[in-house]
């Protein structure tokens, strides 16, 4: 089985990344693609909790990256120097994720046949 | 894109097979038919055009991203009732699928975001 | 009317140098707006000049009940009475 | 530009005549009428479209934003041979000169840029 | 004779922003604007000598901002600060401007009717 | 093949966070190639890494002869013969 680390670094609501980058790992997992998501720099925080879009018009990022595991995506790696730097901790987030520092990118994609950043 | 383009014809003239060239997000906006250059300057759509037509490359555009950015062909523009389409013949619409699948067979993807 | 200008910070402060830019080009008596991805950096306070956070995109983000408690949380009426309080408005995008 | 929209409703709504609203750069995509959003969210264009029809709001599509994007009305598509308009109704492409007229007899301008 | 202050932030190429500005410019300027622009940030690496787009396909903004004092705008202001932390100075760029600090920006502004970012 | 990941910074080093955050993710022996707005980072040498800049990018923007030496000028098809030769090539933008 094919694996594939995606690297999410990009705000929720400024931009369709986050929503699209949810769309490609579903999409991957579908074709039987192991499939793990690395969120760090902004990309934390698309994973706050208590994220609001019933008044925006918008698609909400945390109901929809809540059904990640369902897909069988993961681990959910956060790296935790992206959070301090955001006077974001754990307790901020909605889901349980594994911690990682933004040395240990190298590492991780390593580990993996593919690799994107989004 | 531009960027894109010129790696793309480098890859294919040092004897690379490039499978599948996937325009997502705002390039989608590479597909719009009706883009207009100014007289100086290239004709980004047109050039990747050429590009797939010379060397018989496929080129997808994420249905979801073109849609959000009203880039349609006949199919979509006949199903949503609208009065044209914008999408370049050279380019499909379809899903992430054609990514994972791409992603699948290839040895390598580069991915152009700015 | 007052002299002072008022500012739109509009992008994240950590992914782009919009609100670096602003801090380094304002004075201490202007006002600054935090909007769109820019309301992040209301998690911390800045810089000494009054703050604002939009309500809309604080809520969309989850930071309604996070921010910094020095920064004013405003609505688009509000936006609107400051930009007519303040004879120039610069956007930092 | 959803940031613009709601400003411009809450200038009206407090009783601000809004001159023009001039859409020039990337923002020129919201005038496009071939624009499908997810079921879930807002279309852009048509509140905007709404919105320019309640209230008699002048609104303006920069022209050389607009080509170089792929944002025609039926006069350009005809001048350029496309197949096609996808420039929504309420919304004119015009110059530049259409914001320096605005510029001149408003006091105030308001640039979203994000 | 109302007047505008252009204060232009973006590096030339990577977006059409900075020709976009110039037509803004030279709009204004045919309707009679007193026109003048403040380059600063990654605005100043418009002015570098030397552009090259002969192999590029975009429009040389060099060429276009060179001719900025033939339609009367005018100063051409650049950021010193900006300048120098990009390790550059006025021996680079192109054309004969006029020097001011970021601090200075609140105060220019104040001595026009109209400003606009971009 | 080089199992060290091959990074493309696309954006500007002082408008955005692109190489900022390649740096702090990146190891010693990963090779770093600016491209499109990157490229005034060749201005300097952002770090001890090996830095390579895109030929028609410098050239566009007036860079080719004003950057740092230790920056190696490359074209496509030296583009090409990197992305080759690692496993894994990252962008950031």
């Amino acid at each position: 089985m094919a694996s594939l680390l995606m690297i999410c670094r990009k705000a929720p609501y400024g931009s369709s990344y986050a929503r699209e980058a949810i769309d490609i790992a579903l999409a991957a997992s579908a074709f039987e693609v192991k499939v793990a998501m690395l969120f760090t720099d902004d990309g934390v925080l698309q994973l706050l909790k208590g994220q609001n879009t019933a008044n925006t018009g918008s698609k909400n990022v945390e109901a929809v990256l809540s059904s990640l595991p369902l897909y069988e995506v993961a681990p959910i790696l956060v790296n935790e120097d992206a959070l301090a730097q955001r006077n974001l901790s754990v307790s901020d987030l909605n889901m349980a994720v594994e911690l990682c520092r933004a040395k240990d990118v190298s590492a991780l994609c390593a580990q993996y046949d593919r690799v994107l950043t989004i | 894109m531009t960027s894109a383009l010129r790696f793309a014809e480098a890859a294919v003239a040092s004897g690379h097979d490039l499978f599948r060239v996937f325009f997502f997000h705002d390039a989608v906006a590479t597909g719009n038919a009706y883009t207009i250059a100014p007289q100086d300057q290239e004709n980004l759509p047109k050039a990747w055009q050429s590009f797939a037509q010379q060397h018989k490359v496929d080129m997808v555009l994420c249905i979801s991203s073109a849609l959000r950015r009203g880039i349609v062909n006949k199919r979509e523009a006949e199903r949503y009732s609208l009065s044209g389409a914008n999408a370049l013949d050279s380019f499909d619409l379809s899903g992430l699928g054609q990514w994972v699948e791409a992603m699948l067979v290839s040895d390598r993807i580069m991915t152009f975001g700015a | 009317m007052d002299n002072a200008t008022l500012h739109l910070v509009q992008q994240s402060a950590s992914a782009s140098s919009a609100l670096r830019d602003c801090l380094a080009s304002c004075q201490p008596a202007d006002p600054i707006v935090l909007m769109h991805d820019a309301v992040y950096a209301a998690l911390y306070k800045p810089a000494d000049n009054e703050f604002y956070a939009l309500r809309p995109d604080l809520e969309e983000r989850g930071l309604l009940d996070r921010i910094d408690k020095a920064i004013h949380v405003i609505d688009y009426p509000d936006l609107v009475a400051l930009s007519d309080r303040y004879r120039h408005n610069l956007s930092w995008f």
